[in-house]
C-alpha cells in the first residue's frame, strides 16, 4: 500500500501541495487530475522520494519510497535522459538494479518495441522529436518494472496511435497487477483509471470514481462538462459503464 | 551549492544611487588610489572609504571577510618589502615601504567590494550597458553583449541542476565512489554528457532568442531605464574632489 | 555576431564559474590557487574557436568585473581583477583565442596529440608565463622569484589541456567549429 | 501569402522534411498533422526562417520568412525562456521589435491576461508548472503580434479549461485575419483550422479539409477512426459541418 500522511510541500506561501493524506492500494490504477499549476507534478515527484516534503510521510509498504521500487516518468521528458544514446539510456536505470548483462539488452528492446522506439536505439535522445522523447523516457521506466508507476502526462506528445499504445500498455500492466498512478488532461484518457483523485491549489478536493466524478456539482472546472461532451451523452450514472465497455471495444 | 552574489540588502541611499554614478566614481577613485603615496593621502584615501562604508550601512565584518582571500598575498608582500626593499635587509624604510603597498591594495580592493555590495549585477550590468551604449556608434555591439549577461546568468543555475541531475542517477547506479580518485574519475565520465545536453540546450535557446527577433540591436527599446537625479549629480562632487585631492592636492 | 555564438559564449562563461564552485587549493607561497576553472578556459578555446571562445572568456571577465561571485571562493568584482592574479585571469581570452586559433587550424586533421600540444603551450605555458610575471609587477616583487614559484602550477594545467583535448575530440561532431571552418573552405 | 517551394531540411538521410511545396493565404488556418517524427516541427522550424533549408525556399509575401513578421511557439516550453521574470520575459521580444516603452506594458499585460498568467509576472518562468510555462510562452509571442503565427502543440500540457481559452483565442485571432499554422495530436483541435496538411517520413502526403481529410482512405495513420471515435459517429461527408457547428455551440 502506498501510503501519504498529511504531506505538505512548499514552494513558497502559496504554491506547493498541503496537507494531503491517501492510500493507494496495491495492484489500484488512479487517475490524478486538476488545472495547471494545481501540484500535481509536485505530488507525483514527492511520491517517488525526489523531494522531501516538509511535513507528513509517504510511504510504500512501510517503507519509505524511493527508486527503483517506485518509478517516475517526467512531465518534460528532456528532463529525464542522461546519457547520450537511447541503447544508453536504457540500460542505465537495468544497471542500477542490477540486472544481469544478458537480460539487459533482452528487458531493453522489449521496453522500445513496447512503445515502437527500437529503431532509435543509436540516436542521441535529445535529438528525437517530442513524441519520440516521451516514448523513449517512457520506455526507460517501464523496463526498469517498479512497484508503483507514476506517470506525468506522459502522453501530451504522443500521437494518436501511440497514445492508443499506451492505452493498452496501461491496461496490461494493470492485469500484471502493477499499481499505477497517472495524471493527464485528456478525458479520453481517464477510462483506463479505477478511481480519481483530484487536486486544487495544492489540495485534495476529490477522492472517488468516475461515476462519482461525472456526477459531482462542487468540482473547481467544469470537468463535467468535459466529461459530457467527448463522450457524447448526457449520461446517468447508470450508464457509465456501458458508455466505458462500448468505447473499449469499438477499437 | 547556490550563487550568492556579493550584494548586501540593506536600505541606504548609496545602494539607490544610479549605478552609473557609483561605476564611475569607483573609476576616478581607483586611479586616484594608484597614485598614492603620501601620508596625507593615505588619510584622504581612508577617511573616504569610511564614509563611504558607513552611508552604506555596510557592516565592517561583511568588508573584513571580503579582504580575507588577499590576506595571505599582502602578508608575503608587506614581508617581500621589509625585507629586500629598504637600505638593509629588515629596515624601518622598508617596512614603510610595505605598509604603504598593503594599505594601497586594501584600499583598492575595499572599495571595489563596496561597489558591488550596494548594487545588483543585473542593475550594473544595465548601467554598464546604458553608459556604453554611445559605442554603438563604433559599432560595437553593446546590446549583444548586454543579453549574452543575461544568458549566462541563465545558465548558471543551469548547469547546476544538470550536473546534479546526471550526477544523482549516477549514484543511483550504485557506484559510489569511495577514493578521491574515483570520484574524480566519476566526474570525468560526466563532463561530455553534461556539454551534450548543455550544447542542446543552447541550440534551444539560440531558436528561442531568434524567434523573439533578436538583431543587431540598432532599433532597440528598453523597458527598464535608468535615470539620474538632479541631486545624484552633486553627489558625484565627492570622488571626483577625493580624486583630486589625492592625486593634486596632498 | 551571431546568435549562436553569444549564446554559446554565455555558456562556456557560465561554465568556467560554476567550475569555480569546485574547491580550489590555495598556495600557502603564492596568493593564487590552483583551479579547474583553467580546465574551462582551455575547453572554451578547442571546442568553441577562436572567436566564440575569446568572447566567452571576456563575457567571463565582465561577469566577473560587475559582481558575480564567479571566481574560486566565491570572489567577485573589480578587486580581483586588479589583484595580484589579475594577468592569470586577463590572459584567459588570449590563451581561449589562440587555442582557437590554432585548433581550427588543424581541424579537418583534428588528433588528440595535436590539441593536446595547443592546449599545454597556450593554456598551460603562455598563461602561467603571463600571470607570473605579472603577479611579480603588481605585488612588486622579484619576476624571477614570481616565475619560479608559478612553477608550481605547470603539472595541474598539463593534466588541464590533456583532458581538454580528449573531451574536444569526442565532443567533434557537435563543436561549432565545424560551421567555421565549413564556411571558410567554401568561401 | 506563404510559399513554400521544393523545401528540403536534413538531419540526416532518413530524417527531416523533404522537397515540400505549399502556399497558405493570408488569413488561412492550417493544422499541420502527422505521426510522432513526421517532420512537423522542423517544417515549422523552417518556416519561422530559424533553419536554413538546405534547397529550396520559404517566402511571406515576396520576402524570406523571419521573425518578427513570423511568430514560432515551440513544442517544449522549457526551451523558450531567455530571462528570469515572466514580465522580463514577455518585454524582450517587444524590445528587439522596437515597441515604445509605454506601449510594452500595456501589450504584455493584454497578452498575459489573454493566457490567465497575469498573476505570474514576478515569477521565475522556470519555476512554473507545465501548462503555466506553455501559456507564457504563448503569451510572449502574441504580444509581438506577428502576420504569421505558427503553434506547435502549444497545448499539449494544458487543462481543458485553458484548451477551450486556447481556442477562442485562435477563432479571435483568426476573425482578425491573422495567418495561423498550428500542430496537435487532438482531434477536438482539429475543428478551427479551415485546411489540413499532413507529413509522413517528412514528406507531405495530404492537402485539403476536414471532409476530405475524413473520407480519405489513404491516410497513413487511423485519423479516420480517431476523428469518427472522437464524434461519437460514423459520419458522411455532408455531416461534418452541423456536427462541428452544433460543438461549438455546446458551450
Ligand atoms: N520550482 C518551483 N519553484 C516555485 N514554484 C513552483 C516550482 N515548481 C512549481 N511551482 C508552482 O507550484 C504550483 C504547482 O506546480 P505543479 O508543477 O505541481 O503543477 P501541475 O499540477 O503539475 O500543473 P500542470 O498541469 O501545468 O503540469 C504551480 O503554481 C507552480 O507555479
Ligand atoms: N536535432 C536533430 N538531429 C537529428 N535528427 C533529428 C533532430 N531533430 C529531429 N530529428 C529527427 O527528425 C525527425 C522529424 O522530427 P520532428 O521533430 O520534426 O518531428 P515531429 O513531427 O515534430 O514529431 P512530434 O509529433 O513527436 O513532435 C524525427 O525522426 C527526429 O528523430
Ligand atoms: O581565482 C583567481 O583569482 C584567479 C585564479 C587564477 C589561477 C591561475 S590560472 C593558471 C594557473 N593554473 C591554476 O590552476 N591556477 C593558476
Ligand atoms: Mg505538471
Ligand atoms: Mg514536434
Amino acid at each position: 500500500m502506498l501510503k501519504c500522511e498529511q504531506v505538505t510541500y512548499r514552494y513558497n506561501e502559496t504554491d506547493g501541495i498541503f496537507n494531503i493524506s491517501l492510500n493507494i492500494e496495491k495492484g489500484e490504477c488512479v487517475a490524478l487530475i486538476g488545472l495547471n499549476g494545481s501540484g500535481k507534478s509536485t505530488l507525483l515527484h514527492a511520491m517517488a522520494g525526489l523531494i522531501n516534503p516538509q511535513e507528513g510521510s509517504i510511504e510504500w509498504e512501510g517503507e519509505a519510497v524511493r527508486p527503483p521500487k517506485v518509478g517516475i516518468v517526467f512531465q518534460h521528458p528532456d528532463n529525464q535522459f542522461i546519457t547520450t544514446s537511447v541503447l544508453d539510456e536504457m540500460v542505465f536505470g537495468l544497471e542500477n538494479i542490477g540486472i544481469p548483462r544478458e537480460e539487459m539488452l533482452e528487458r531493453a528492446l522489449a521496453a522500445l518495441d513496447q512503445v515502437g522506439m527500437r529503431w532509435a536505439l543509436e540516436k542521441h535522445p535529445m535529438q528525437l522529436s517530442g513524441g519520440e522523447k516521451q516514448r523513449v523516457a517512457l520506455a526507460a521506466i517501464l523496463a526498469m518494472e517498479p512497484d508503483v508507476l507514476l506517470l506525468d502526462e506522459v502522453t501530451s506528445m504522443l500521437d494518436p496511435v501511440a497514445r492508443e499504445h499506451f492505452q493498452q500498455i496501461i491496461l496490461h500492466l494493470k492485469q500484471k497487477g502493477w499499481t499505477i498512478m497517472y495524471t493527464t488532461h485528456l478525458v479520453e484518457e481517464y477510462l483506463m483509471a479505477d478511481r480519481f483523485l483530484m487536486l486544487d491549489h495544492g489540495e485534495l478536493v476529490f477522492d472517488g470514481d468516475l461515476e462519482q466524478l461525472a456526477s459531482s456539482t462542487q468540482l473547481p472546472m467544469p470537468f463535467t462538462v468535459e466529461l459530457q461532451r467527448t463522450f457524447g451523452l448526457n449520461v446517468k450514472a447508470s450508464t457509465w459503464k456501458e458508455c466505458i465497455d462500448s468505447l473499449w471495444t469499438s477499437n | 551549492m547556490e550563487f550568492s552574489t556579493d550584494y548586501v540588502t540593506k536600505d541606504s541611499f548609496i545602494h539607490r544611487l544610479d549605478p552609473r554614478i557609483k561605476l564611475l566614481s569607483v573609476m576616478f577613485m581607483l586611479i586616484s588610489y594608484i597614485q598614492l603615496n603620501t601620508w596625507a593621502g593615505f588619510v584622504v584615501a581612508i577617511v573616504s572609504i569610511v564614509m563611504i562604508g558607513t552611508l552604506a550601512k555596510l557592516p565592517w565584518l561583511y568588508l573584513l571577510k571580503a579582504i580575507r582571500p588577499v590576506i595571505i598575498i599582502l602578508l608575503f608582500t608587506f614581508l617581500y618589502h621589509f625585507i629586500f626593499s629598504g637600505a638593509t635587509y629588515f629596515s624601518l624604510e622598508g617596512l614603510f615601504i610595505g605598509l604603504r603597498y598593503v594599505v594601497r591594495i586594501l584600499c583598492m580592493v575595499v572599495l571595489a567590494v563596496m561597489l558591488t555590495a550596494t548594487t545588483k549585477p543585473m542593475i550594473l550590468a544595465l548601467g554598464l550597458e546604458t553608459m556604453l551604449r554611445p559605442l554603438e556608434k563604433l559599432r560595437i555591439p553593446v546590446a549583444q553583449w548586454s543579453l549574452m549577461i543575461t544568458i549566462a546568468l541563465r545558465f548558471l543555475p543551469l548547469i547546476m541542476e544538470e550536473w546534479k541531475r546526471i550526477q544523482v542517477s549516477q549514484q543511483a547506479r550504485g557506484i559510489v565512489p569511495h577514493s578521491l580518485t574515483q570520484k574524480m574519475m566519476l566526474s570525468m565520465k560526466m563532463i561530455v554528457p553534461l556539454l551534450l545536453s548543455l550544447v542542446t540546450r543552447a541550440d534551444h535557446l539560440t531558436m528561442a532568442i531568434e524567434a523573439r527577433a533578436f538583431g543587431k540591436g540598432q532599433n532597440r527599446t528598453h523597458f527598464h531605464t535608468l535615470s539620474i537625479k538632479k541631486r545624484e549629480y552633486l553627489y558625484f562632487l565627492f570622488p571626483i574632489s577625493i580624486s583630486f585631492i589625492i592625486l593634486f592636492v596632498v | 555576431m551571431k546568435t549562436k555564438e553569444m549564446v554559446l559564449a554565455a555558456l562556456f562563461a557560465a561554465l568556467v564559474g560554476v567550475m569555480g564552485l569546485v574547491p580550489a587549493i590555495p598556495l600557502g607561497f603564492i596568493p593564487v590557487p590552483i583551479t579547474l576553472q583553467t580546465l574551462g578556459v582551455i575547453l572554451a578555446g578547442c571546442f568553441l574557436g577562436k572567436k566564440t571562445g575569446a568572447m566567452s572568456m571576456i563575457l567571463f571577465i565582465v561577469l566577473v568585473a560587475i559582481g558575480l561571485p564567479l571566481l574560486s571562493g566565491g570572489r567577485g568584482g573589480i578587486a580581483p581583477l586588479i589583484g595580484p592574479a589579475a594577468g592569470y585571469i586577463w590572459s584567459w581570452p588570449i590563451a581561449a583565442f589562440l587555442i582557437g586559433y590554432f585548433t581550427e587550424k588543424v581541424w579537418f586533421e583534428a588528433k588528440v596529440w595535436k590539441i593536446m600540444i595547443i592546449n599545454f603551450v597556450f593554456g598551460a605555458l603562455f598563461v602561467d608565463a603571463i600571470g607570473a610575471v605579472v603577479m611579480a609587477m603588481i605585488t612588486h616583487t622579484s619576476i624571477v622569484g614570481g616565475v619560479t614559484s608559478g612553477l608550481i602550477f605547470i603539472p595541474g594545467d598539463t593534466i588541464k589541456a590533456i583532458v581538454a583535448a580528449i573531451i574536444a575530440i569526442q565532443l567533434k561532431t557537435v563543436s561549432p567549429i565545424n560551421s567555421v571552418r565549413f564556411n571558410t573552405a567554401h568561401r
